[in-house]
């Protein structure tokens, strides 16, 4: 059995009170209650302060360039499909320069948990705003504040048909706990949007204004697999913040679908180098 | 060389060129020539003018020449454009369908397309009618053509089968009861028929892939490299591999070092625009000591240049691409045999030596067809270079993935395997991968990435001389120019000249030692490049100190021809 | 007055009968309809068969990058507002290799009418399957045939809360036409999505194809500025696909925000290097 | 040199070092003091060990030296890591806070946790109460801080004010009250004080934009070129630029070239992971003929490698970035004088030639603080080399954007403007922009492309030559090496030696004929490079066939001192 010490302690570069801390909890204890060893865990990352956590747990790494975290972790899971891959990612690296792999990945839908941490600010360079950031938030380069409509990640991969679509918040960690847990054992492509304050850059939304607003979207009647209904939802964003699971859509993933891959892990596959003088006789 | 026939069809994109010219290719070479095929072709899908031009002879034959004995003409361009090309020639037209502004005694009209509307009913088997014609006006038989087509058409059903055999007969019988000139283009096919390929550039590099064991190929499509990309594809089930087209080249190269990361032979192909694209994830395979080959296949630039052309302008580009300093590999194959056995050779550079390693080719290699001497597949050999479950066992220190040793290469493990962990970061880090920002190990680090190069660099065979080692006149090439250059070499030292040539294909790290001892004996070398700045030369002249004597340079897109090299030598003065 | 002629005509390199004619069409007969002379008219596109476009109607012209027909734009229009920015591109070119742009610059809203010909392939490099090419498509590359979800361009804009959301038809160029009119005539980034047969390499949605199934929008009772409603909208797609305008939502452009836009276009500003000194005396 | 006080503040990210580090700077500058100073940092935001190093003289210094004179220490790290720099020195230490392992006789500790809560009633005036302290120490007047101070916080109103000067005399006089050695590191501020500005490498290059009438700025944050991107957009209004926060590189060099194209003179910031994103487009500024400025501030790689340290590691991928071959130019500052000059001639090249020019910096350069003299803003002229209204409507033939000519120069007008129609395209075109493939097109439009490069070189300034031109010994260095080297040219004829540097800021096109002229009268030449493989050096050797005999390297995040350049001459034996 897995217990969190296998996870280690590392000693992190992140600052005193930033809501990392809080994911990288929630992650370790995911997979501890998942009972996932960490040499069955790759963590894929980027570059920004979010990208950094790989580090400080105990697990497989591949903390790659600032924007490409899901590439690399889409390689990894079809060379070997026995690995639990993570794509860990800020919302500068994951909507803004890797924006486009947000999209088609989505759309492959890998059996891959991507959580962005959502701070909506770039942290590691300290202090732009984010594609999520808020509309009027004034920084050294958006000096009249942002006018820039704000991505909604949620809204945008329910219109990529997700097929699974949530948002945690990093100042609830047993519930962003349950919703990574669930996220991993979803098959194919998760999305855990996590709103993380930055304590040294987002004055806007700090602890306090998230903790005052968000609020548990599991309630009667909520259908998971409405796309039409995550979307609405989806949009709700202001006095009240919805988090939780918004969207899933069960369907094959990326990997089920390469035939190539149903006898085992592709790496594993023994070269059938004999058949290429088959392929030569052809050009005879 | 007894047998020199060079045939050339003109044509708009559409017009079934590359179908005709396929038939006909295969069909000489099933005659026993040896056979060299290149195409013309715009950036478009229909119209424009393109050409599809065979060459035939019963030596073994690398480049096109440029004077043509039969032109095939489709369109009226195709006479306006080639007709000075004609060198006592026959042009082949339908002049019911062409007009033909010019006045030359060398046309000859035949009604393809009413002989097809009249065998079989129907004007698509004018190209057959056209087909059979040359087969006649060659005065070879008709059987292996028709066996071609058998080929070509066996799922489309006997009938089909039937009608284009005929169209070839009709074609064919036209032409001897036509054509005055009897049989003036009579060609002897060889008595001694070898067992040879017929084989395009772009095949052979994807064959090669499929030899070495490629297990993962992602990429995004961009001419001239996309039929590496297709013939892997064409095969991935049989050979279990996944082929993935990318969102973009960015996500390409980052898919490929993520599944290597995880084991998984992997490769990308492009050309130079997609590469721009590659570029930081070049530099995050050296860092991160990944394996990964990049089949980069040249064209024109800058930007989107001459995008179905030729040119070898990126070699700098490769040698210098992404910010930084760190070990990378550039291997370039100048014939099919070559893109077979380096692609085959990238893979064991990259999982030894645990870096990026390109093979590069060009538009005219990729798409020119060559016969040559079959595959050997058992030359190739897999060489992993990968921690056995046991070795991983039986040590008792933490595996750390960038372990210092003395050649720089750190035993490679595999994320899960055996229960280690394997750690990978684009930022400086230790030797276990994690971050580090100290300078003591930064300076440990660089070396032992740069460490590899040297070590690397003695591995590198010498390039290789073609003709006399002790000629007074060296020719100096890389890549995709082996062909005429080495028909170069012929042509001048039958003529009594005193010529050789050194042909580069393992270009970075340069093989600086060998390269010294063959180029310093050389009074004088002349290096020819199909770019407009010499850039190999100038790689010879940082790397090894080698001052090439002349230069001779082609950059309108095309390719060289023995011709052109010839006459540009001359016009230097160096013969 | 602006007359067709004016917009010239060219040979063009695409294979007869391509849905492109029709596009080209439309947009010049738009052009001439809103009295636009070719020298107000700048078109930017990228790299396909689509966006070798402008080269076939007098007009300013920036053929870019493969991907990169938006940022140009952008740029342009910031540097000369005056000019009527069109950007023409492709499904790959614009969903594919430039799909981060796609998503950015809706969020950036300028005022630029993107034209998408959206013939579901790749048409100038042969036929491998686009982000919008459907399930089950079989090419030289996707030799199973295309499993990765299509991605709806239309649910994609609505989701970013693009100001101005239309789908077109090549095979109905009177529609088409009226459609970049109005589009031309919104004050911010307005998609037309167009539906292109490509004769050559896309055998799946022909015109025969689209002609059955393609239907106009404008019924009774549909609201343009409902996102949900419109989002539902542009998830229909199959037996019947609408055309016309899905959505709009009227707000400042991208240069309407920015002040230093008041006083007239970007580069007819007289540098104020005379105040450089006064900056100096600040290190002083 | 009469004075020369080294003085280094260490501690963690987020514990003030910059504030304190940039009043005291300050200070100094206002004392009349010649000031360099220096930041160390980590790539985090809070914590790891940083420092900010003062050096103060009477005479003009652009480099850091190695032995501190003075040591604040904010964190017990900076006594562990910097003890061994002091040479006779001072640690000012609060021991009430920092537990000290090290022991040493330098250590001085001041209880300044507790003065500040004493004094002002608050722990955050700690920061104040040490610069007094180190006032004191050096045995200057206090009222030069405190008006530094005053201007800081002038916002925060008065009271704080009050506390900060409470808290800096409380420092001030509690060294004056306590410490043994007396005035043992008095400085004498000069007398003259000259009117000097105190200015980053980074806010000199915003300002030579700024001067050059900068447009439109687009831009990804990437350490360290953020500074130049925030400096201009801090001053946007005022000088009515449009900054724009790109979503990625790409879109950042490609919005300005659209935006160039249009009229606006366009920039764009970045460091080489964002240029390797930036590179296909560099082509299109080329192939399209579209100015550009692309500020490249470097710093190690390759890939994320060292955020925050130095390096000169992306000359090569500068110089060959791209696919194809075309024409760009590189400038390389050394001093705030030259980026702020250099980087108006950029964008005067650019128009002129239509071709991206790059200005290369790095992290060293962009981050240190200098004195230097009052730049020269009516120096700065802008020449956009625009046709005119009137020319246009005077000619009459169509408008032709490539319009061949002697220089490849094609006189340049703006969409619409005057009617005419502007084209631009990636693809080869003819004269009007339109696509061309045909093979002589190509040629004409290369040839032109390359020759603005020949023409451009012509104009390239000579290196300058720093010390006798005729010694003994020639170091050689391009770009931000410029202040370390011209230290040690004093330091070595101070001791006898006969020294001189040749310090390159116009790197591409190389001025060949200047070049050479002024190198190959050298006997002997050291290059002296912050890179590993030496990429200067190999440019001089290809470009200007001048073979350097020594080289000096340091590729471990770090910039050049002088002595660590003279330890190094030393143990090669060149002094
Ligand atoms: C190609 C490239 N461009 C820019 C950067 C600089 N950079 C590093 S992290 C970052 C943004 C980080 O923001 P986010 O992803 O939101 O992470 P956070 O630090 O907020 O967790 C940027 C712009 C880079 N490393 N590489
Ligand atoms: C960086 C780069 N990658 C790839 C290509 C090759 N390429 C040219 S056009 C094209 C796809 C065109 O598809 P689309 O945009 O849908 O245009 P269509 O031809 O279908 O109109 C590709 C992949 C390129 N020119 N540049
Ligand atoms: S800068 Fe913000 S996001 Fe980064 S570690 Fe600090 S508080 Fe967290
Ligand atoms: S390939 Fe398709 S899209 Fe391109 S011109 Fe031909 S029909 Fe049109
Ligand atoms: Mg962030
Ligand atoms: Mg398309």
């Amino acid at each position: 059995m897995v217990i969190m010490d296998d996870y280690g302690k590392f000693e992190t570069a992140w600052c005193p009170g930033c809501g990392n801390f809080g994911i990288l909890k929630a992650i370790k204890q995911a997979l501890v209650d998942l009972d996932r060893s960490p040499d069955e865990v790759l963590i894929a990352s980027g570059i920004g302060q979010s990208s950094k956590l790989p580090h400080y747990l105990r697990c497989n790494t591949f903390n790659g360039l600032h924007g490409r975290s899901l590439p690399p972790a889409t390689g990894a899971k079809v060379a070997n499909h026995e690995l639990t891959v993570l794509a860990v990612t800020g919302d500068g690296d994951c909507y803004g320069e890797g924006g486009n792999h947000f999209l088609h990945t989505v759309r492959r839908n890998p059996d891959i948990t991507m959580i962005v941490h959502d701070n909506q600010i770039y942290g590691l360079t300290k202090g732009q705003a984010s594609p999520t950031s808020e509309i009027g938030m004034k920084t050294k380069v958006q000096t009249h504040g942002v006018f820039n409509m704000p991505l909604n990640p949620l809204s945008l991969a329910i219109s990529l048909d997700c097929s699974f679509v949530s948002r945690g918040y990093a100042g609830n960690i047993p519930h962003l706990t349950k919703l990574i847990e669930k996220a991993i054992q979803h098959k194919g492509l998760s999305l855990v949007d996590v709103l993380q304050p930055c304590v040294s850059f987002n004055k806007l939304n700090t602890f306090k204004w998230y903790s005052e607003r968000v609020y548990d979207i599991e309630e009667p009647g909520y259908e998971l697999n409405d796309r039409v209904k995550a979307f609405e939802k989806s949009l709700e964003w202001g006095d009240r913040i919805p988090l939780g699971i918004f969207y899933v859509n069960e369907k094959p993933s990326f990997e089920e679908h390469i035939e190539v891959l149903e006898s085992g892990p592709l790496y594993k596959n023994i070269p059938k180098t004999e058949l290429v003088n088959k392929l030569i006789d052809g050009f005879i | 060389m007894n047998i020199d026939l060079n045939l050339k069809i003109g044509g708009a994109a559409g017009q079934g060129l590359q179908t005709t010219g396929m038939a006909l290719a295969k069909t000489f070479k099933k005659n026993g020539f040896h056979v060299f095929a290149t195409q013309y072709y715009l950036s478009r899908v229909r119209g424009g003018h393109n050409t599809f031009q065979i060459r035939i002879s019963d030596s073994s034959i690398f480049a096109m020449t440029e004077s043509v004995d039969l032109l095939l003409a489709l369109d009226g361009e195709s006479i306006e454009q080639h007709l000075s090309e004609l060198n006592d020639g026959v042009i082949v037209v339908d002049l019911d369908v062409i007009e033909v502004k010019e006045n030359s005694d060398s046309i000859f009209h035949i009604p393809m397309l009413k002989i097809a509307k009249d065998v079989c009913g129907d004007k698509i088997y004018s190209n057959s009618v056209s087909m059979g014609a040359v087969i006649g006006l060659l005065c070879l038989e008709r059987s292996d053509l028709e066996s071609v087509l058998k080929a070509a058409f066996k799922k489309k059903g006997e009938e089909i089968i039937q009608k284009n055999i005929d169209a070839v007969r009709a074609g064919y019988n036209y032409v001897k009861d036509n054509y005055p000139g009897g049989c003036k283009f009579a060609v002897k096919d060889p008595d001694k028929k070898e067992n040879m390929m017929l084989v395009s550039g772009n095949e052979a590099a994807g064959l090669g892939a499929l030899a070495a064991g490629v297990q993962f190929l992602a990429a995004y499509p961009m001419t001239p490299s996309t039929g590496v990309m297709n013939y892997v594809a064409a095969n991935a089930d049989t050979f279990n591999v996944v082929v993935e087209q990318a969102e973009d080249e960015i996500a390409a190269l980052n898919m490929i070092l993520g599944a290597s990361f995880a084991g998984a032979r992997s490769m990308t192909t492009t050309s130079g625009g997609g590469f721009s694209l590659m570029t930081e994830a070049l530099g995050l395979a050296s860092i991160t000591e990944t394996p990964a080959v990049i089949f980069l296949c040249q064209r024109p630039g800058p930007a989107t240049g001459l995008p179905t052309m030729t040119e070898q302008g990126d070699l700098q580009f490769a040698l210098y691409a992404a910010q930084g300093e760190f070990p990378r590999c550039i291997l370039a194959p100048g014939t099919p045999e070559e893109c077979f056995y380096l692609m085959a050779e990238a893979f064991n550079i990259a999982d030894k030596y645990q870096i990026p390693v390109f093979v590069m080719s060009d538009q005219y290699l990729a798409d020119s067809l060559f016969t040559c001497p079959r595959f050997d597949a058992s030359k190739v050999t897999i060489e992993r270079h990968l921690l056995s479950n046991s070795q991983l066992s039986a040590s008792k220190e933490e595996y750390k993935r960038y372990k210092l040793t003395p050649n720089g290469i750190s035993p490679r493990a595999l994320p899960g395997q055996a229960g280690v962990l394997v750690i990978a970061d684009s930022d400086e880090h230790d030797e276990f991968g994690h971050i580090n920002e100290t300078p003591d190990n930064r300076i440990k680090m660089n070396d032992k990435r740069m460490k590899k190069l040297e070590v690397l660099r003695e591995e590198m065979p010498a390039p290789k001389v073609y003709g006399n080692p002790d000629a007074s006149l060296t020719l100096v090439g890389w890549g995709s120019t082996y062909g005429p250059l080495a028909e170069v070499v012929d042509i001048l030292n039958d003529k009594g000249k005193s010529v050789n040539l050194v042909h580069f294909t393992h270009i970075h790290p340069l093989p600086v030692e060998h390269t010294r001892k063959i180029l310093t004996k050389s009074k004088k070398t002349v290096c020819v490049e199909n770019n407009s700045s010499g850039q190999f030369s100038r790689l010879l002249k940082v790397d090894a100190d080698i001052q090439i004597t002349e230069h001779v340079l082609r950059y309108d897109g095309k390719p060289f021809s023995p011709e052109f090299i010839i006459a540009a030598l001359k016009e230097k003065e160096v013969i």
